[in-house]
């Protein structure tokens, strides 16, 4: 079981990032296949809350729900409520991680998934933030996870959906965000965490057989180089039990 | 619509009888160009025996507001009869992609797509349920989202602190469905509200397709169960099956395989694979029984037995 | 069943002033027996809403709650919710008519149940105002309803509690409150109504027996008179269900 | 206080077990000083047990809000345990009177009634809950009450309406009695809830008492009817009759003979007398089992018994 797949691989990494004992508000996909691992394997005591109203689920392997508003998502819960209070109770710190996807990303962490182009006549106008910006805003501590590719990594993001730092330094807080902001951004190639003063990303790991050079073809702006480790590859357990979740690789795949 | 003769001695009631079928509801409330908030969120819960009644009367000029719309919007927009969409999300999801009718005509300029937070949107119709102006949230601060909406940064006035100020919604009319309601229009779902607390009390008038008309005795059992009070309501909708094929929690999945059909539809044709979709599936149909017919029973059933796997 | 007691005459007065197929938020004591006797009476389709989460309840005879937010309260209620969601569901204008009692009301229908003398240091610190300063701004129409004495009706309110008509004209509406207001006060000895233009609180009825000069030496400021008709005395059938009520006379002793 | 030792295959848990004793909770979680938010409403659903046993610690310099303050307040005001509360009312009703106690304090100045209109302190707890430092409303503009509490007018920043800007409160504990819970805090009330959702997730630190501790599996049967989840919640005591005298919803009466020897005393002795009732029912009790054998199986089966005649 030594090969994975690309998305097995973001999976098992991301899962890694969640602690015991903690609240993650998971988003369907990829988060939450992170999510069910972490709780399956070294966080068995994480509780997972999702958008639909849903806290403290236990997902069914096999049964990942394709959105966050279905009952693949309620098994087990040991709260339904409604949509705003999933948010209010965000907005209010109860949550410890957030999960943030993608379309752009900039050095900031600032992520857009509204436009492609000029807002005002777009290349393409994305589905919106759903719960991204809400995430992004009151969620103690995010992680965003996607594909490394260079359309994704860019310079300037061409809209800001939901902020990281914005422009660096004390911009977010300043913009009346206290709290939260990203700390780590995971792919397939790599790790970023952010400079403590400028708010800037920097590499901190590389995923198993990637070089640096890799990362930044793959980067839209200048790649900076932190203290940078090798993350460790999937083990067979995790892979295992990440199949176990997603046997049709709905989302693994 | 009948009016309630009177109670037998001791045995005052609550009012006005308000079951109604589709038809009549969406004809004496839904005017043209009216704003329509959706009760549900993406597949789950949406009220498609009202929202297929409005297509069928074919009304022009809504506004569809809804916390994560689906491809009810985009019927909406396929055949004219919306051009604005206010949400956190429009799309499909999964295997089924994103919205490209909305895309199409939003990146050609005909049609609104008014793009709020999720949590902005949910205080949209909470500050309208609240009978408030606005309501102060932190989400949006700091991005590019308040430019292109009707939010207005604000400063606190006790803390000095930055603050987004949402302003309210009452939507014109708020079309929900609903696992049970008694002929006066107390109302109980199960499990997950999505948002249709808050946007029954906000909108200026409701219509609720109901699975089951009960008894006022039955919701007198269980009072504590009833999310939206009957002065609230206009009309109740007896409508069985009435988000098929969407989900209804603890009663039905979603029926996936007419996802399949549906997005399949849309990828070889379009704008025209949906216009063709109304075509058949709304206006071809009497009502909403009458759709339900195209579905066989095993496939029903099917959707049945998956909530007791699940939940 | 000719003789009647004072709260009787006032609970059965009260309960004309409610029309079938309306919401009353009715606070306990005099509001919640004219409200229960007006539902057994002319009025079986009003809807009673009470403080305490209680929406349209079917109050037992013999059994009337001493609090809002009690059992007694709640017997086949249509909908029990939150303390919260019921005065939101005043403010957002559900409510066709509010109840009032007063320790001091003056004659634009302001309301003190706070202080006696001055607040800075009250001759007494009144319970407060519950919820009575929400009844008075957001219900549709508003009742006043209390026993006739001087030092009730004062020229000058020792302090607001639940605004009125405010300084009168149009002061209510420039204060902020574009909705609702008094539109009657009514007690064992008359009822006064409130001209459309000064909002000042004008004599258009008399309880049976009564005469002017009576109403003018139990009331602290100038009575105005209107054009006064003579209110129907209590019928049988009103004393006796009134009775019924409350058998004890709790309320109506 | 246990930890989870980790869940069986399968079983994934919920976190950390927080089941303790009240003694243990109201020792760990509240200062002097403290404000406490009292769920309940008057004599419905107080958590008696927990404020005891605050009494029992002998606290002081609390302050205590409420929606409505009944006799446990005076209590507190009574013995120096609080020297500040914050309520739309404060007394009794009925034929037990008013507060006469705060009367005494407030009218002498050794104490403080901060008055806010019932949506007044509804909407401070709720500011707390939502994680924004106001919220808007209608409520108090006009009215004097305005000058006497940190409220302030504000323009509405959308309509430019006059608006009462209501300054959040997030109490460091909240002392609230359910009717049950499991052992991590997911708490389920039944009826009324009175302001007790906003409450628990407006406090820095969350205490429940309840009836039963259930299973999580019994939880998870009905997860539609939890109102605090566990990650709001620090501790969970079991305390049957938990708010006893005050009644509970759906299980017994208030013990209004109590509460007229209550009143008695009062009547009879002021503040003196309060001071005696604490003296004899708190301090020279070990804890509230042994309050509870103070009254008689027939005395709380009658409360019992009413429940059937009402609901």
């Amino acid at each position: 079981m030594t090969a994975w797949t690309t998305q097995e691989l973001i999976a098992v990494s991301a899962s890694r990032l969640l602690a015991d004992d903690k609240v993650v508000f998971a988003g369907v996909g990829m988060p939450l296949v992170a999510s069910v691992l972490a709780k399956r394997l070294h966080a068995p005591n994480l509780t997972i809350v999702l958008e639909g109203g849903i806290v403290g689920p236990r997902i069914r392997p096999g049964q990942l729900p394709v959105s966050t508003n279905e009952m693949r998502c309620a098994p087990d819960a040991a709260m339904l409520t409604d949509i705003t209070d999933i948010f209010l109770l965000a907005q209010r710190g109860y949550y410890d991680y957030g999960f943030l996807g993608t379309a752009q990303v900039d050095q900031f962490g600032n992520i857009n998934t509204s436009f492609i182009g000029h807002p005002d006549a777009p290349k393409v106008r994305l589905p919106g933030t759903g719960g991204a910006n809400d995430i992004a805003t009151s969620c103690n501590e995010v992680f965003i996870v996607t594909t490394h590719e260079r359309r994704r990594f860019v310079e300037t993001v061409d809209f800001v959906t939901s902020p990281g730092w914005l422009g660096g330094g004390d911009q977010r807080r300043e913009a009346g965000l206290p709290l939260g902001g990203p700390s780590t951004v995971l792919t397939d190639l790599a790790r970023f965490t952010f400079d403590p003063q400028s708010r800037r990303m920097v590499l901190t790991g590389l995923q198993p057989g990637v070089d640096v050079d890799t990362v930044q073809d793959n980067t839209g702006f200048e790649v900076i180089c932190g203290e940078i480790s090798e993350l460790e590859p999937p083990k067979d357990r995790e892979l295992s039990v990440v199949r176990a979740i997603d046997p049709d690789r709905a989302f693994t795949g | 619509m009948t009016v309630a003769t009177g109670p037998a001695p001791g045995q005052e009631s609550l009012g006005i009888e308000k079951v109604m079928t589709a038809g009549r509801a969406i004809e004496t409330l839904v005017a043209d160009g009216a704003h329509l908030a959706v009760g549900g969120c993406l597949y789950s819960r949406t009220p498609m025996a009202l929202l297929m009644e409005v297509l069928r009367q074919r009304r022009t000029g809504l506004t569809l507001s809804r916390s994560l719309a689906c491809y009810e919007a985009e019927m909406f927009l396929a055949v004219g009869a919306a051009d604005t969409v206010e949400t956190a999300w429009m799309g499909f999801g999964g295997r089924w992609g994103m919205a490209s009718v909305m895309r199409e005509r939003v990146e050609a300029g005909t049609a609104t797509f008014n793009e709020y937070s999720h949590l902005g949107i949910a205080m949209r119709y909470r500050a309208g349920a609240m009978g408030v102006p606005f309501l102060p949230m932190r989400s949006m601060l700091g991005s590019d989202l308040v430019d292109r909406t009707d939010v207005t940064e604000m400063t606190c006035p006790i803390t000095g602190e930055r603050l987004i100020a949402v302003p309210a919604v009452q939507p014109d009319v708020a079309l929900i469905h609903a696992h049970r309601g008694d002929a006066y229009g107390n109302v109980q779902i199960d499990g997950y509200l999505h948002m249709d607390f808050d946007i029954a009390r906000a909108a200026k008038h409701v219509i609720v397709s109901v699975e089951d008309v009960i008894d006022h005795a039955e919701i007198m059992r269980h009072p504590d169960r009833t999310v939206i009070p009957h002065f609230a309501v206009d009309a109740v909708v007896p409508a069985t099956h009435g988000s098929y094929p969407h989900e209804l929690y603890g009663v039905h999945d979603a029926n996936m395989d007419h996802f399949d059909d549906y997005a399949e539809r849309v990828r070889r044709d379009g704008t025209a694979g949906v216009v063709a979709y109304v075509d058949e599936m709304v206006h071809g149909m009497a009502d909403h029984a009458a759709f339900l017919d195209t579905f066989t029973v095993s496939e029903v059933d099917r959707s049945h037995d998956i909530v007791k796997d699940l939940l």
